[in-house]
Protein backbone atom coordinates (compact mmCIF):
# COMPACT_ATOMS: atom_id res chain seq x y z
CA UNK A 1 0.00 0.00 0.00
CA UNK A 2 1.46 3.52 -0.79
CA UNK A 3 1.99 5.82 1.88
CA UNK A 4 -0.14 8.81 2.40
CA UNK A 5 0.99 11.61 2.85
CA UNK A 6 -0.77 13.35 5.59
CA UNK A 7 1.00 17.13 5.65
CA UNK A 8 3.97 18.84 5.08
CA UNK A 9 5.38 21.75 6.99
CA UNK A 10 8.38 24.18 6.08
CA UNK A 11 9.97 26.58 8.99
CA UNK A 12 12.97 29.00 9.76
CA UNK A 13 15.50 26.38 11.03
CA UNK A 14 15.10 28.72 14.85
CA UNK A 15 14.75 26.82 18.04
CA UNK A 16 11.47 29.69 18.51
CA UNK A 17 9.32 26.91 15.88
CA UNK A 18 9.89 24.41 17.90
CA UNK A 19 6.93 24.57 19.81
CA UNK A 20 4.77 24.76 17.08
CA UNK A 21 6.46 21.85 15.27
CA UNK A 22 5.88 19.22 18.83
CA UNK A 23 1.76 20.92 18.60
CA UNK A 24 1.78 19.95 14.68
CA UNK A 25 3.06 16.54 15.38
CA UNK A 26 1.46 15.70 19.17
CA UNK A 27 -2.46 16.34 17.16
CA UNK A 28 -1.46 14.30 13.93
CA UNK A 29 -0.34 11.28 16.01
CA UNK A 30 -3.64 11.75 18.18
CA UNK A 31 -5.48 11.73 14.77
CA UNK A 32 -3.93 8.81 13.36
CA UNK A 33 -5.02 7.30 16.25
CA UNK A 34 -1.50 6.68 18.29
CA UNK A 35 -1.71 5.84 22.31
CA UNK A 36 -1.28 9.12 24.54
CA UNK A 37 2.04 7.81 25.89
CA UNK A 38 3.51 6.92 21.93
CA UNK A 39 2.48 10.42 21.04
CA UNK A 40 4.21 11.91 23.11
CA UNK A 41 7.65 9.63 22.17
CA UNK A 42 6.84 10.14 19.21
CA UNK A 43 7.14 14.32 20.00
CA UNK A 44 9.93 13.98 21.26
CA UNK A 45 11.72 11.77 18.53
CA UNK A 46 10.64 14.57 16.25
CA UNK A 47 11.71 17.67 18.19
CA UNK A 48 15.30 16.09 18.93
CA UNK A 49 15.75 15.37 15.04
CA UNK A 50 14.86 18.88 14.56
CA UNK A 51 16.92 20.30 17.38
CA UNK A 52 20.49 18.21 15.68
CA UNK A 53 19.16 20.18 12.51
CA UNK A 54 19.06 23.25 13.31
CA UNK A 55 22.07 22.79 16.10
CA UNK A 56 24.50 20.68 14.22
CA UNK A 57 23.28 20.76 9.93
CA UNK A 58 22.63 24.50 10.34
CA UNK A 59 25.14 24.81 13.09
CA UNK A 60 22.90 27.70 14.25
CA UNK A 61 22.31 29.92 10.86
CA UNK A 62 19.25 30.39 11.57
CA UNK A 63 18.42 31.91 8.00
CA UNK A 64 18.05 27.74 7.00
CA UNK A 65 14.82 26.10 6.24
CA UNK A 66 13.41 22.92 7.42
CA UNK A 67 10.88 20.73 5.49
CA UNK A 68 8.67 18.03 7.61
CA UNK A 69 6.56 15.64 5.99
CA UNK A 70 4.39 12.90 8.01
CA UNK A 71 3.12 10.00 6.47
CA UNK A 72 0.96 7.30 7.41
CA UNK A 73 0.43 3.94 5.77
CA UNK A 74 -2.37 2.21 8.24
CA UNK A 75 0.30 0.41 10.40
CA UNK A 76 3.51 2.85 10.53
CA UNK A 77 3.62 6.77 10.32
CA UNK A 78 6.62 8.34 8.78
CA UNK A 79 8.38 11.40 9.40
CA UNK A 80 10.73 12.68 7.10
CA UNK A 81 12.58 15.19 7.91
CA UNK A 82 15.04 17.55 5.24
CA UNK A 83 17.03 20.62 5.12
CA UNK A 84 19.15 22.46 2.78
CA UNK A 85 22.44 22.72 4.65
CA UNK A 86 25.72 21.57 3.47
CA UNK A 87 26.22 17.61 3.01
CA UNK A 88 26.99 16.20 7.03
CA UNK A 89 29.29 13.55 7.68
CA UNK A 90 26.80 11.04 8.16
CA UNK A 91 29.43 8.74 10.24
CA UNK A 92 29.04 11.89 12.84
CA UNK A 93 26.07 10.94 13.53
CA UNK A 94 25.95 8.71 16.95
CA UNK A 95 24.23 8.80 20.09
CA UNK A 96 27.05 8.54 23.29
CA UNK A 97 27.28 5.87 25.65
CA UNK A 98 24.82 6.66 28.40
CA UNK A 99 26.73 5.41 31.41
CA UNK A 100 29.11 8.29 31.01
CA UNK A 101 26.88 11.52 32.46
CA UNK A 102 27.29 14.56 30.57
CA UNK A 103 25.60 17.32 28.84
CA UNK A 104 24.48 16.44 25.74
CA UNK A 105 24.44 13.56 23.42
CA UNK A 106 21.06 12.44 24.23
CA UNK A 107 18.70 13.21 20.98
CA UNK A 108 20.00 10.52 18.83
CA UNK A 109 19.79 8.15 21.59
CA UNK A 110 16.38 9.21 21.87
CA UNK A 111 15.13 9.13 18.37
CA UNK A 112 16.72 5.22 18.02
CA UNK A 113 15.54 4.01 21.45
CA UNK A 114 11.76 5.82 20.08
CA UNK A 115 11.78 4.90 16.49
CA UNK A 116 11.58 1.27 14.85
CA UNK A 117 13.95 2.50 12.40
CA UNK A 118 15.64 5.65 10.98
CA UNK A 119 17.59 6.29 7.85
CA UNK A 120 19.71 9.27 7.20
CA UNK A 121 21.37 10.61 3.84
CA UNK A 122 22.50 13.29 1.90
CA UNK A 123 19.55 14.66 -0.58
CA UNK A 124 20.57 14.65 -4.52
CA UNK A 125 23.73 16.47 -6.07
CA UNK A 126 24.61 17.97 -2.00
CA UNK A 127 21.75 19.86 -1.83
CA UNK A 128 20.90 18.69 1.85
CA UNK A 129 19.96 16.16 4.34
CA UNK A 130 17.45 14.08 5.40
CA UNK A 131 16.17 11.77 7.73
CA UNK A 132 13.37 9.42 7.54
CA UNK A 133 12.11 8.18 11.00
CA UNK A 134 9.22 5.45 11.27
CA UNK A 135 7.41 4.01 13.59
CA UNK A 136 4.74 1.18 13.71
CA UNK A 137 1.41 2.39 15.51
CA UNK A 138 -1.55 0.17 16.59
CA UNK B 1 8.90 28.90 29.68
CA UNK B 2 8.71 30.65 32.98
CA UNK B 3 10.66 30.23 35.84
CA UNK B 4 10.62 30.95 39.81
CA UNK B 5 13.17 31.35 42.40
CA UNK B 6 13.15 31.14 46.02
CA UNK B 7 14.83 30.61 49.44
CA UNK B 8 13.64 27.52 51.45
CA UNK B 9 15.51 26.76 54.73
CA UNK B 10 18.97 27.04 52.71
CA UNK B 11 18.00 26.10 49.51
CA UNK B 12 17.27 27.58 46.59
CA UNK B 13 14.35 26.06 44.82
CA UNK B 14 14.11 27.16 40.94
CA UNK B 15 10.73 26.06 39.75
CA UNK B 16 10.63 25.70 36.13
CA UNK B 17 7.15 26.30 34.98
CA UNK B 18 5.92 25.03 30.75
CA UNK B 19 8.39 24.26 28.10
CA UNK B 20 11.62 24.22 28.80
CA UNK B 21 13.16 23.14 25.10
CA UNK B 22 16.10 24.85 22.94
CA UNK B 23 14.04 27.97 22.70
CA UNK B 24 14.75 28.48 26.56
CA UNK B 25 17.59 26.05 27.93
CA UNK B 26 20.07 28.53 27.90
CA UNK B 27 18.16 30.46 30.45
CA UNK B 28 17.31 27.66 32.75
CA UNK B 29 20.98 27.08 32.39
CA UNK B 30 21.71 30.46 33.36
CA UNK B 31 19.90 30.19 36.29
CA UNK B 32 20.77 26.72 37.40
CA UNK B 33 24.70 27.61 37.07
CA UNK B 34 24.58 31.06 38.49
CA UNK B 35 23.03 30.40 41.58
CA UNK B 36 25.69 27.38 42.48
CA UNK B 37 28.31 29.64 41.28
CA UNK B 38 27.84 31.33 44.55
CA UNK B 39 27.44 28.72 46.53
CA UNK B 40 23.99 27.78 47.15
CA UNK B 41 22.34 24.60 47.62
CA UNK B 42 19.86 23.98 44.84
CA UNK B 43 16.60 22.24 44.12
CA UNK B 44 15.00 22.68 41.00
CA UNK B 45 11.32 22.19 41.08
CA UNK B 46 9.83 20.17 37.85
CA UNK B 47 5.85 19.95 39.06
CA UNK B 48 4.91 22.54 36.17
CA UNK B 49 7.21 21.51 33.65
CA UNK B 50 4.90 19.99 30.22
CA UNK B 51 7.79 19.30 28.27
CA UNK B 52 11.82 18.86 28.95
CA UNK B 53 14.03 18.34 25.34
CA UNK B 54 17.68 16.86 25.53
CA UNK B 55 19.17 20.40 26.21
CA UNK B 56 16.94 21.12 28.82
CA UNK B 57 17.86 17.85 30.57
CA UNK B 58 21.64 18.78 29.69
CA UNK B 59 21.02 21.81 31.68
CA UNK B 60 20.16 20.03 34.75
CA UNK B 61 23.56 17.11 34.15
CA UNK B 62 26.00 20.54 34.30
CA UNK B 63 24.16 21.83 37.99
CA UNK B 64 24.78 18.60 39.10
CA UNK B 65 27.90 18.08 38.17
CA UNK B 66 29.00 21.42 39.59
CA UNK B 67 27.17 21.01 42.50
CA UNK B 68 29.74 17.98 43.15
CA UNK B 69 32.91 19.66 42.00
CA UNK B 70 31.66 22.59 44.24
CA UNK B 71 30.34 19.89 47.53
CA UNK B 72 26.93 21.76 47.23
CA UNK B 73 23.69 19.80 47.42
CA UNK B 74 21.91 19.31 44.85
CA UNK B 75 18.00 17.67 43.83
CA UNK B 76 15.10 17.28 41.71
CA UNK B 77 11.87 17.99 43.64
CA UNK B 78 8.14 16.55 42.44
CA UNK B 79 9.07 16.20 38.94
CA UNK B 80 6.23 16.13 36.33
CA UNK B 81 5.17 12.66 34.78
CA UNK B 82 6.42 14.32 31.40
CA UNK B 83 9.73 15.25 32.57
CA UNK B 84 10.40 12.03 34.67
CA UNK B 85 9.67 10.34 31.51
CA UNK B 86 12.28 12.10 29.26
CA UNK B 87 14.49 11.51 32.30
CA UNK B 88 13.65 7.69 31.94
CA UNK B 89 14.61 7.73 28.23
CA UNK B 90 18.38 9.58 29.36
CA UNK B 91 18.60 6.56 31.62
CA UNK B 92 19.09 9.89 34.64
CA UNK B 93 16.32 9.01 36.76
CA UNK B 94 18.86 6.60 38.61
CA UNK B 95 21.49 9.02 38.60
CA UNK B 96 19.61 12.63 40.17
CA UNK B 97 18.70 12.99 43.62
CA UNK B 98 15.00 12.92 42.94
CA UNK B 99 12.30 13.90 46.05
CA UNK B 100 8.81 14.20 46.12
CA UNK B 101 8.94 17.69 47.51
CA UNK B 102 10.75 19.95 48.78
CA UNK B 103 9.48 18.88 52.44
CA UNK B 104 10.78 15.37 51.66
CA UNK B 105 13.99 16.49 50.82
CA UNK B 106 14.71 18.30 54.31
CA UNK B 107 13.56 15.85 55.87
CA UNK B 108 16.04 13.48 54.23
CA UNK B 109 18.96 16.06 55.65
CA UNK B 110 17.70 15.91 59.02
CA UNK C 1 8.84 46.23 9.32
CA UNK C 2 8.75 43.04 7.42
CA UNK C 3 6.64 40.09 8.04
CA UNK C 4 8.24 36.78 9.54
CA UNK C 5 7.08 33.83 8.14
CA UNK C 6 6.15 31.67 10.84
CA UNK C 7 5.32 28.80 8.92
CA UNK C 8 4.02 26.88 5.69
CA UNK C 9 2.00 24.04 6.29
CA UNK C 10 1.13 22.19 2.79
CA UNK C 11 -1.83 19.56 3.14
CA UNK C 12 -4.25 17.43 0.47
CA UNK C 13 -7.14 19.62 0.05
CA UNK C 14 -9.89 16.87 1.68
CA UNK C 15 -12.25 17.60 4.78
CA UNK C 16 -9.87 14.93 6.68
CA UNK C 17 -7.32 17.38 7.35
CA UNK C 18 -8.97 19.97 8.99
CA UNK C 19 -8.83 18.61 11.64
CA UNK C 20 -4.92 19.40 11.78
CA UNK C 21 -4.92 22.47 10.47
CA UNK C 22 -7.04 23.66 12.70
CA UNK C 23 -4.81 22.30 15.73
CA UNK C 24 -1.57 24.31 14.49
CA UNK C 25 -3.21 27.72 13.89
CA UNK C 26 -4.91 27.39 17.17
CA UNK C 27 -1.23 26.59 19.02
CA UNK C 28 0.62 29.56 16.21
CA UNK C 29 -1.96 32.00 18.05
CA UNK C 30 -1.15 30.67 20.92
CA UNK C 31 2.06 31.84 20.06
CA UNK C 32 2.13 34.95 19.04
CA UNK C 33 0.00 35.97 22.05
CA UNK C 34 -3.40 35.99 20.89
CA UNK C 35 -6.62 35.57 23.26
CA UNK C 36 -7.99 32.59 23.56
CA UNK C 37 -11.24 34.18 22.43
CA UNK C 38 -9.67 35.73 19.26
CA UNK C 39 -7.40 32.37 19.04
CA UNK C 40 -10.91 30.46 18.59
CA UNK C 41 -12.25 33.17 16.01
CA UNK C 42 -8.99 33.06 13.62
CA UNK C 43 -8.95 28.60 13.73
CA UNK C 44 -12.77 29.25 12.20
CA UNK C 45 -12.29 31.95 9.41
CA UNK C 46 -9.09 29.70 8.48
CA UNK C 47 -11.20 26.29 8.70
CA UNK C 48 -13.78 28.02 7.05
CA UNK C 49 -11.31 29.52 3.91
CA UNK C 50 -10.05 26.27 3.79
CA UNK C 51 -13.79 24.57 3.50
CA UNK C 52 -14.44 26.93 1.03
CA UNK C 53 -11.36 26.07 -1.52
CA UNK C 54 -11.59 22.11 -0.57
CA UNK C 55 -15.79 23.00 -2.27
CA UNK C 56 -15.42 25.44 -4.50
CA UNK C 57 -12.39 26.00 -6.12
CA UNK C 58 -11.09 22.35 -6.09
CA UNK C 59 -15.34 20.88 -6.17
CA UNK C 60 -14.30 18.15 -4.50
CA UNK C 61 -11.52 16.96 -6.45
CA UNK C 62 -9.36 15.48 -3.68
CA UNK C 63 -6.19 15.24 -5.39
CA UNK C 64 -5.73 19.07 -5.18
CA UNK C 65 -3.43 20.81 -2.24
CA UNK C 66 -3.65 23.86 -0.26
CA UNK C 67 -0.78 26.05 0.96
CA UNK C 68 -1.22 27.74 3.79
CA UNK C 69 1.38 30.28 5.07
CA UNK C 70 1.48 32.17 8.16
CA UNK C 71 3.06 35.32 8.84
CA UNK C 72 3.90 37.76 11.59
CA UNK C 73 4.64 41.30 12.00
CA UNK C 74 4.71 42.02 16.26
CA UNK C 75 0.81 43.86 15.69
CA UNK C 76 -0.65 41.58 12.82
CA UNK C 77 -1.32 37.97 12.34
CA UNK C 78 -1.52 37.22 8.27
CA UNK C 79 -3.11 34.16 6.81
CA UNK C 80 -1.93 33.41 2.87
CA UNK C 81 -4.13 30.79 1.86
CA UNK C 82 -3.17 29.17 -1.89
CA UNK C 83 -4.93 26.87 -4.06
CA UNK C 84 -3.54 25.14 -7.36
CA UNK C 85 -7.12 25.00 -9.04
CA UNK C 86 -8.23 26.61 -12.41
CA UNK C 87 -8.94 30.90 -11.64
CA UNK C 88 -12.04 31.15 -9.79
CA UNK C 89 -14.85 33.77 -10.35
CA UNK C 90 -13.75 36.33 -7.38
CA UNK C 91 -17.01 37.80 -8.02
CA UNK C 92 -19.08 35.40 -7.20
CA UNK C 93 -17.09 34.98 -3.93
CA UNK C 94 -20.29 37.11 -1.38
CA UNK C 95 -21.62 36.42 1.86
CA UNK C 96 -25.54 35.65 1.85
CA UNK C 97 -28.02 37.66 3.84
CA UNK C 98 -27.92 36.26 7.22
CA UNK C 99 -31.68 37.18 7.05
CA UNK C 100 -32.81 34.92 5.15
CA UNK C 101 -32.28 31.77 6.87
CA UNK C 102 -30.98 28.71 5.03
CA UNK C 103 -28.49 26.04 4.96
CA UNK C 104 -25.36 27.26 4.10
CA UNK C 105 -23.88 30.49 2.78
CA UNK C 106 -22.02 31.59 6.20
CA UNK C 107 -18.80 30.86 5.50
CA UNK C 108 -17.77 33.88 4.18
CA UNK C 109 -19.74 35.91 6.26
CA UNK C 110 -17.64 34.09 8.96
CA UNK C 111 -14.60 35.31 7.48
CA UNK C 112 -15.44 38.73 7.17
CA UNK C 113 -16.74 39.29 10.42
CA UNK C 114 -13.55 38.04 12.00
CA UNK C 115 -10.71 39.60 10.18
CA UNK C 116 -9.96 43.04 9.69
CA UNK C 117 -9.54 42.64 6.06
CA UNK C 118 -9.05 40.20 3.39
CA UNK C 119 -7.24 39.94 -0.11
CA UNK C 120 -8.35 37.18 -3.08
CA UNK C 121 -6.77 36.99 -6.27
CA UNK C 122 -5.74 34.59 -8.95
CA UNK C 123 -2.34 33.58 -8.91
CA UNK C 124 0.17 34.35 -11.71
CA UNK C 125 -1.05 32.84 -15.14
CA UNK C 126 -4.25 30.97 -14.09
CA UNK C 127 -1.89 28.84 -11.68
CA UNK C 128 -4.24 28.79 -9.12
CA UNK C 129 -5.96 31.67 -6.53
CA UNK C 130 -5.22 32.96 -3.28
CA UNK C 131 -6.77 34.15 -0.01
CA UNK C 132 -4.78 36.94 2.35
CA UNK C 133 -6.47 37.29 5.58
CA UNK C 134 -5.13 40.06 8.32
CA UNK C 135 -6.18 40.38 12.00
CA UNK C 136 -4.61 43.10 13.99
CA UNK C 137 -3.76 41.39 17.39
CA UNK C 138 -2.66 42.24 20.62
CA UNK D 1 -17.50 12.99 16.16
CA UNK D 2 -19.04 10.47 17.83
CA UNK D 3 -22.85 10.77 18.53
CA UNK D 4 -25.24 9.42 20.50
CA UNK D 5 -29.74 8.64 19.90
CA UNK D 6 -31.38 8.09 22.91
CA UNK D 7 -35.42 8.57 23.23
CA UNK D 8 -36.73 11.02 26.24
CA UNK D 9 -40.24 11.63 26.83
CA UNK D 10 -41.50 11.78 23.12
CA UNK D 11 -38.16 13.06 21.76
CA UNK D 12 -35.51 11.33 20.05
CA UNK D 13 -32.32 13.04 21.62
CA UNK D 14 -29.25 13.13 19.33
CA UNK D 15 -26.28 13.41 20.93
CA UNK D 16 -22.81 15.55 18.83
CA UNK D 17 -19.83 14.36 20.60
CA UNK D 18 -16.37 16.28 19.44
CA UNK D 19 -15.35 18.26 16.16
CA UNK D 20 -18.45 18.65 14.06
CA UNK D 21 -16.78 19.29 10.83
CA UNK D 22 -16.83 19.21 7.10
CA UNK D 23 -15.38 15.57 7.30
CA UNK D 24 -18.19 14.12 9.70
CA UNK D 25 -21.11 16.79 9.06
CA UNK D 26 -23.21 14.42 6.25
CA UNK D 27 -23.06 11.51 9.08
CA UNK D 28 -24.73 14.33 11.61
CA UNK D 29 -27.24 15.94 8.98
CA UNK D 30 -28.60 12.51 8.03
CA UNK D 31 -29.17 11.22 11.86
CA UNK D 32 -31.05 14.63 11.88
CA UNK D 33 -32.82 14.47 8.94
CA UNK D 34 -33.68 10.69 9.26
CA UNK D 35 -35.05 10.91 12.87
CA UNK D 36 -37.33 13.88 11.54
CA UNK D 37 -38.34 12.08 8.47
CA UNK D 38 -39.24 9.27 10.88
CA UNK D 39 -42.05 11.79 11.73
CA UNK D 40 -40.27 12.31 15.37
CA UNK D 41 -39.32 15.38 17.42
CA UNK D 42 -36.10 16.12 18.27
CA UNK D 43 -33.78 17.46 20.34
CA UNK D 44 -30.17 18.11 19.50
CA UNK D 45 -27.34 17.98 22.31
CA UNK D 46 -24.69 20.27 21.81
CA UNK D 47 -23.27 19.76 25.46
CA UNK D 48 -20.14 17.64 24.21
CA UNK D 49 -19.31 19.54 20.39
CA UNK D 50 -16.06 21.37 20.91
CA UNK D 51 -15.85 22.86 17.48
CA UNK D 52 -18.76 23.08 15.12
CA UNK D 53 -18.26 24.49 11.43
CA UNK D 54 -20.74 26.29 8.98
CA UNK D 55 -21.59 22.81 7.32
CA UNK D 56 -22.22 21.68 10.68
CA UNK D 57 -24.44 24.97 11.33
CA UNK D 58 -26.15 24.11 8.26
CA UNK D 59 -27.26 20.34 9.11
CA UNK D 60 -29.03 22.15 12.44
CA UNK D 61 -30.69 24.41 9.54
CA UNK D 62 -32.18 21.85 7.86
CA UNK D 63 -33.61 20.08 10.28
CA UNK D 64 -34.85 23.59 11.79
CA UNK D 65 -36.55 23.34 8.66
CA UNK D 66 -37.66 20.09 7.89
CA UNK D 67 -39.08 20.34 11.11
CA UNK D 68 -41.45 23.47 10.82
CA UNK D 69 -42.38 21.65 7.41
CA UNK D 70 -43.67 18.62 9.06
CA UNK D 71 -44.82 20.42 12.19
CA UNK D 72 -42.36 18.62 14.53
CA UNK D 73 -40.60 20.23 17.66
CA UNK D 74 -36.92 20.46 17.52
CA UNK D 75 -34.17 22.57 19.56
CA UNK D 76 -30.97 22.54 20.73
CA UNK D 77 -30.14 21.55 24.14
CA UNK D 78 -27.41 22.37 26.72
CA UNK D 79 -25.17 24.47 24.02
CA UNK D 80 -21.54 24.14 24.60
CA UNK D 81 -19.88 27.77 24.63
CA UNK D 82 -17.46 26.76 21.50
CA UNK D 83 -21.12 26.19 19.46
CA UNK D 84 -22.58 28.73 20.92
CA UNK D 85 -20.09 31.19 19.71
CA UNK D 86 -20.30 29.88 16.21
CA UNK D 87 -24.19 30.24 16.35
CA UNK D 88 -23.65 33.83 17.06
CA UNK D 89 -21.84 34.56 14.39
CA UNK D 90 -24.19 33.52 12.11
CA UNK D 91 -27.05 35.16 14.39
CA UNK D 92 -28.94 32.30 14.46
CA UNK D 93 -28.93 31.95 18.17
CA UNK D 94 -31.95 33.69 18.17
CA UNK D 95 -33.54 31.52 15.35
CA UNK D 96 -33.13 28.06 16.74
CA UNK D 97 -35.11 27.09 19.64
CA UNK D 98 -32.14 26.87 22.31
CA UNK D 99 -32.54 25.03 26.18
CA UNK D 100 -30.67 24.90 28.67
CA UNK D 101 -31.29 21.08 29.04
CA UNK D 102 -33.68 18.50 28.00
CA UNK D 103 -35.60 18.31 31.12
CA UNK D 104 -35.76 22.54 30.48
CA UNK D 105 -37.51 21.68 27.17
CA UNK D 106 -39.39 19.09 28.81
CA UNK D 107 -41.11 21.26 31.34
CA UNK D 108 -41.76 24.19 28.64
CA UNK D 109 -43.98 21.75 27.32
CA UNK D 110 -46.07 20.94 29.76
N1 LIG E 1 21.17 16.48 11.76
C1 LIG E 1 22.49 16.35 12.06
N2 LIG E 1 23.42 16.92 11.27
C2 LIG E 1 24.73 16.82 11.58
N3 LIG E 1 25.21 16.16 12.64
C3 LIG E 1 24.35 15.55 13.47
C4 LIG E 1 22.95 15.63 13.22
N4 LIG E 1 22.33 14.93 14.21
C5 LIG E 1 23.28 14.48 15.02
N5 LIG E 1 24.52 14.85 14.59
C6 LIG E 1 25.81 14.48 15.21
O1 LIG E 1 25.57 13.48 16.19
C7 LIG E 1 26.03 13.88 17.48
C8 LIG E 1 25.12 13.37 18.57
O2 LIG E 1 23.88 14.03 18.52
P1 LIG E 1 22.92 14.06 19.78
O3 LIG E 1 22.83 12.67 20.32
O4 LIG E 1 21.64 14.69 19.38
O5 LIG E 1 23.65 14.93 20.88
P2 LIG E 1 24.07 16.49 20.86
O6 LIG E 1 23.20 17.15 19.85
O7 LIG E 1 23.77 16.94 22.26
O8 LIG E 1 25.51 16.48 20.52
C9 LIG E 1 26.08 15.40 17.41
O9 LIG E 1 27.01 15.95 18.31
C10 LIG E 1 26.45 15.65 15.95
O10 LIG E 1 27.82 15.55 15.76
N1 LIG F 1 -12.41 29.59 -2.42
C1 LIG F 1 -13.50 29.77 -3.20
N2 LIG F 1 -13.48 29.42 -4.49
C2 LIG F 1 -14.54 29.59 -5.27
N3 LIG F 1 -15.72 30.08 -4.84
C3 LIG F 1 -15.83 30.45 -3.56
C4 LIG F 1 -14.73 30.31 -2.67
N4 LIG F 1 -15.15 30.75 -1.46
C5 LIG F 1 -16.42 31.13 -1.60
N5 LIG F 1 -16.86 30.96 -2.85
C6 LIG F 1 -18.20 31.32 -3.37
O1 LIG F 1 -18.87 32.10 -2.39
C7 LIG F 1 -20.11 31.49 -2.02
C8 LIG F 1 -20.38 31.73 -0.54
O2 LIG F 1 -19.47 30.97 0.24
P1 LIG F 1 -19.82 30.65 1.74
O3 LIG F 1 -20.27 31.89 2.43
O4 LIG F 1 -18.62 30.00 2.35
O5 LIG F 1 -21.03 29.64 1.74
P2 LIG F 1 -21.17 28.18 1.12
O6 LIG F 1 -19.78 27.62 1.01
O7 LIG F 1 -22.00 27.45 2.12
O8 LIG F 1 -21.85 28.35 -0.20
C9 LIG F 1 -19.96 30.03 -2.37
O9 LIG F 1 -21.21 29.42 -2.62
C10 LIG F 1 -19.08 30.09 -3.62
O10 LIG F 1 -19.85 30.34 -4.77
Amino acid sequence: MKAEQLFEIRFPAIPERLCLVRALVKRTVEVVGCSEDLGEKLVIAVNEACMNVIQHAYKGNDSGEIVLQILNNKSQIVFRLMDFAEPIDLDSVKPRRLDEVRPGGLGVHFIREIMDDCEMGHLEKGTGNYLEMRKKIG
Amino acid sequence: MKYNTREDNGYTVIELDGEVDLSCSPEARKQILDCLSDGRHLLVDLSAVVYIDSSGVASLVEGYQMAKKKDLKFGLVSVSEAAMSVLQLARLDKVFPIHASVEERLQEDD
